[in-house]
């Protein structure tokens, strides 16, 4: 197995060998290989996500965790975060998209929170394409089909057609929870001595190296390359919720953390690292579907619906009668220790050895940017295709264009009212939903301005920002801060790295200027195929505080003979 | 009035219709997990709630019409005694037999969650006592399966005795039937009850109309407050 | 003896099958001419039993309870020798 | 000539069936003692061709077009002429 075949560069591979003082064997290659890859180690971005704003009088978790957490106050906080499930929506619409929330709904699982409401943003090519219509179809079904049975709401989104997404759609997935504040789970609480324990479904072969398949570009190979499917189980996850949900409320989990991308490996190394410790793990202690799966399948398989707790050896019984009560597997895996050191034992023997460190540091790429040569034509627009003749006919033609017309056809397919919590659903600018047992309400808005980033990134960006902020404050809503989803071309060509260093560049700004902080995020990069590629898209939900939910300000309220103003510039 | 809602795993209304009914009447709401094989509380209501019941993946309500507490809900029944299924838990009622027909996926073939309108054609069962018979009532409905039928012969004989509880209808003619029905529901029926007018199942939500100022009306308060008004005229 | 038995459960004619209407209206639209199109289920299992008579009772039993909505759908079951 | 065409879909070996993990549990909980069990889809159809090749080349095409997923589930043909 050389160092090509698992995704890293001769520098990178030349660095594992000084890390570790020797020769990595092929378990250990396969395993670094992965956690270095872009879509795990964020290694081209991270210098960039460092300039984003992350303090705020409500924040109480930023980047770095599962999902940021702001302060609602009288003793809840507010988990969110946004996430991409692009590639794998684009190779197999429907468990593309729903596992993409399933996904999501467990980082908010993670934080210790009750998952509460579900916003999705889509990018679909033409509309009138046949291809788009069946990838749309299969994903707003899938979105559907995983949030209903879960019953989480979806209480407003964001959906958006143009031919540059017609190979590269975006399922751009926002999950958020309530938790009290004193019942918040970590994944860097863990001590030496604590058990590792997997909870939820069985490892099978399924979206094995997933996550390097997102650090690619889409060629035709993904679709021969199967494995790298996902099958969604949304009843094993809304058994997972209550289960871990129950296991907090009784102090029964000392860390724990969602599996997503690279499964156990990333989920365990993470936890091992951010707590200071290492880990150990036996491979045949892991519920297998297949028995014959070697060690890196396992590792590296992201098989759905499971999460990591550890636990304290005592405790470790109750949690196994909690997991049994809600028919989850549930198996001691491996322990914690002193040493940060993360190894891995199959049947007695070693088979891999690694600082912990090594696992989460993969050297940061600082790509050249330029700005792109075509930039001046992007922005000519050409006026006289305008019929402002006829402005009637004008605003009719823009009401009507896919992007103009109303989304009911698509969020009606999501249960938006379970839960009872939601004061203003999808179809509305801003969706509300109560604080529970508060009159407090929460507001989000889910913005993105693709072709604006496209013809200027810096200026765009910003105004998708603005744009997320101005829905919140029309509620009459504080601002608590904003997670970001940003999906990109390749950052290894330097006209596209520069939109993305720009775009990253004016929503930094903008947050710093309009005082929201940027919480949690992800980064989706090389979404483009031989044929085309997507604009820039930064996806931004931003959220807001309402202390009394009697107060909010409500579009579509109006009667006869109420005066229309406009405000501001 | 004691309610019991029993939850199935991959029950999602559960908690919401606790909140209608302890919200709307202040009386006590036990939560009864689906191993259980008896009512500990002795229930006047239960309530079978909405949700995907064991992910709904052989036919809705299959595998849950199966569980060990059915046969508790059953005597609940058969002692006379109010059991009310919604969404899910009417697929639960008509595969376990409490009530007749089946739900069908809905016409269009996809998931339809959104405010819709019903009217009331039966006021003589232990449900609907306290509503206007004739009246229009706003609950959202949200589901796959919620086309309701039953086999010609039996369906006119179910219309002839008078079962069909809510109507799809439309909210400014007061006209109700199929062609108001977003799921194709045969006659438009949204809801029917038993012979003896004590187990209730219909596909609308009523407890998500129920707390006001949420996003699916403020409806379904009267229905809980009949439910329980009846209980006191009527007893158990 | 092992059994490899599957049971095939369709919906009954006359009762609306609308995934089936659906998928006939889509396979039209991608321009196949076919026509009664109906979708059903299919459950595959392997059992043990004493022989083949029993194994199809048992199969058959699991389709009384479980498997089928005698309301909506009929079954017929197959069997195989493991 | 008319034929009468199935297919049937089933998820692929190792792909997790969720619909058959749950049908299993069910099953053993009502008392059958019965493994592996995998839940697929069944699709009838009447088509007409111009003979059989021709009739299982059209709805191999319509399994690939929409019938299945051929990432996740492999499908089988069969037909009997009407
Ligand atoms: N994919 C979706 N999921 C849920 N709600 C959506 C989705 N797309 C659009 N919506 C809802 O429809 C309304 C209009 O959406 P859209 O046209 O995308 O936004 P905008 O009004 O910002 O152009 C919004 O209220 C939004 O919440």
């Amino acid at each position: 197995m050389g160092f090509r075949e698992v995704g890293l560069s001769e520098s990178e591979y030349k660095r594992i060998t000084e890390l570790l003082g020797r020769e990595p064997n092929a378990l250990e290659l396969e395993l670094v290989g992965v956690m270095w890859s872009e879509h795990c180690s964020y290694k081209s971005t991270r210098p960039l996500l460092r300039t984003y704003p992350s303090k705020g009088r409500y924040v109480l978790q930023g980047q770095g965790e599962n999902a940021g957490v702001v302060d609602m106050g009288e003793g809840w906080g507010f988990a969110f975060k946004v996430e991409s499930h692009n590639h794998p929506s684009a190779v197999a619409p429907f468990q593309g998209a729903a596992t993409g929330v399933g996904g999501i709904i467990r980082d908010i699982i993670a934080m210790g929170a009750r998952p509460s409401v579900s916003m999705d943003g889509l990018f679909f090519g033409d509309a009138n394409l046949c291809k788009t219509r069946n990838l749309a179809k299969g994903i707003v079904e899938g979105i559907g089909a995983y949030g209903n049975a879960v019953g989480v709401p979806v209480v407003g989104g964001k959906t958006f057609y143009s031919p540059a997404y017609n190979d590269n759609p975006l399922v751009n997935a926002f999950s958020a929870g309530f938790v009290r504040l004193d019942k918040m789970a970590s994944s860097q609480t863990a001590k030496p001595g604590d058990c590792a324990v997997l909870l939820g479904s069985k490892t099978g072969r399924d979206g094995i190296a997933g996550a390097s398949f997102a650090s690619r570009e889409l060629d035709e190979d993904a679709r021969a390359s199967k494995p790298q499917i996902q099958i969604g189980d949304p009843f094993e996850e809304k058994l997972l919720i209550e289960c871990c949900l129950e296991l907090l409320d009784k102090n029964m989990i000392a860390s724990m953390q969602d599996m997503g991308a690279a499964g156990i490996l990333s989920s365990s190394s993470e936890i091992a690292h951010k707590s200071g410790c290492g880990i150990d793990i036996f491979v045949e202690k892991i519920p297998l579907r297949e028995a014959d799966m070697l060690s890196w399948e396992i590792f590296l398989s992201e098989s759905q619906e499971r999460m990591l707790l550890i636990v304290e050896k005592e405790k470790l019984a109750p949690v196994f009668a909690t997991a049994k009560h809600y028919g989850l597997d549930c198996a001691a895996v491996g322990e914690m220790t002193e040493g940060k050191r993360y190894r891995v034992y199959r049947n007695g023997a070693l088979e891999a050895d690694l600082p912990t460190s090594i696992l989460g540091s993969a050297p940061e790429l600082s790509w050249p940017a330029e700005e792109p040569k075509d930039m001046p034509e992007r922005r000519a627009i050409d006026l006289s295709t305008l019929a402002s003749e006829d402005p009637a006919k004008e605003l009719t033609t823009m009401l009507s264009c896919p992007n103009g017309r109303r989304k009911d056809a698509i969020w009606e397919q999501y249960d938006s009212m379970v839960q009872l919590h939601t004061i203003a659903g999808p179809g509305e600018p801003a969706a509300v939903v109560e604080v529970p047992k508060t009159r407090r309400a929460c507001v989000l808005t889910m913005e993105a301005e693709p072709y604006k980033c496209w013809t200027d990134p810096y200026c765009g960006a910003a105004e998708t920002m603005a744009l997320a902020l101005r829905g919140l404050w029309l509620t009459g809503a504080d601002t608590l801060g904003m997670t970001n989803c940003l999906n990109f071309a390749s950052p290894e060509q330097p006209d596209k790295f520069y939109e993305l260093k720009e775009c990253v560049r004016g929503l930094a700004d903008s947050c710093r200027a309009l005082d929201c902080p940027v919480v949690s995020g992800n980064v989706s990069l090389y979404n483009e195929t031989a044929s085309g590629r997507i604009y820039p898209t930064p996806l931004v939900v931003a959220a807001g505080l309402v202390i009394d939910r009697e107060k909010i300000t409500r579009s579509g309220r109006t009667k006869d003979g109420d005066y229309i103003y406009t405000v501001g510039k | 009035m004691r309610t019991a809602v029993v939850v199935f795993p991959g029950s999602n209304c559960d908690r919401d219709v606790r909140r209608a009914v302890s919200e709307t009447l202040k009386t006590p709401v036990d939560m009864v997990w689906h191993e259980e094989r008896e009512f500990a509380s002795e229930p006047d209501l239960v309530i079978l709630p909405g949700g995907f019941s064991y992910g709904d993946y052989l036919r809705s309500g299959a595998m849950a019409a199966h569980s060990p507490i059915i046969g508790a809900v059953r005597r609940h029944a058969a002692a006379g005694r109010r059991l009310l299924g919604i969404c899910n838990g009417f697929q639960v009622l008509t595969e376990s037999g409490l009530l007749p027909g089946a739900l069908l996926a809905n016409t269009s073939t996809t998931f339809i969650c959104r405010k819709c309108w019903l009217r009331v054609e039966q006021t003589e069962n232990r449900f609907t006592s306290g509503l206007k018979k004739g009246g229009i009532v706003q609950y959202p409905i949200a589901h796959h399966e919620g086309l309701y039928f039953l086999p010609p012969k039996e369906l006119r004989q179910l219309e002839d005795d008078g079962r069909v509880v809510f109507r799809y209808a439309d909210p400014v003619s007061g006209e109700a039937g199929e062609r108001f029905a977003p799921n194709g529901a045969l006659n438009g029926i949204a809801g029917i009850c038993n012979e003896e007018g004590n187990v209730l199942g219909l596909m609308p939500h009523p407890e998500r109309s129920t707390v006001a100022h949420l996003n699916g009306g403020s409806d379904g308060g009267a229905f809980w407050l009949s439910i329980a008004r009846d209980f006191a005229e009527r007893g158990a | 003896m092992i059994f490899h038995a599957e049971a095939v459960i369709t919906p009954r004619m006359g009762v609306l099958d609308t995934q089936g209407k659906a998928v006939e209206k889509t396979l039209g639209q991608l321009g196949y001419d076919v026509s009664d199109v109906r979708v059903g289920r299919i459950v595959t299992m392997k059992l043990e039993a004493d022989n083949g008579e029993a194994a199809a009772e048992r199969v058959k039993e699991m389709c009384c309870d479980l498997l089928a909505n005698d309301l909506i759908e009929t079954y017929s079951i197959s069997l195989r020798e493991a």
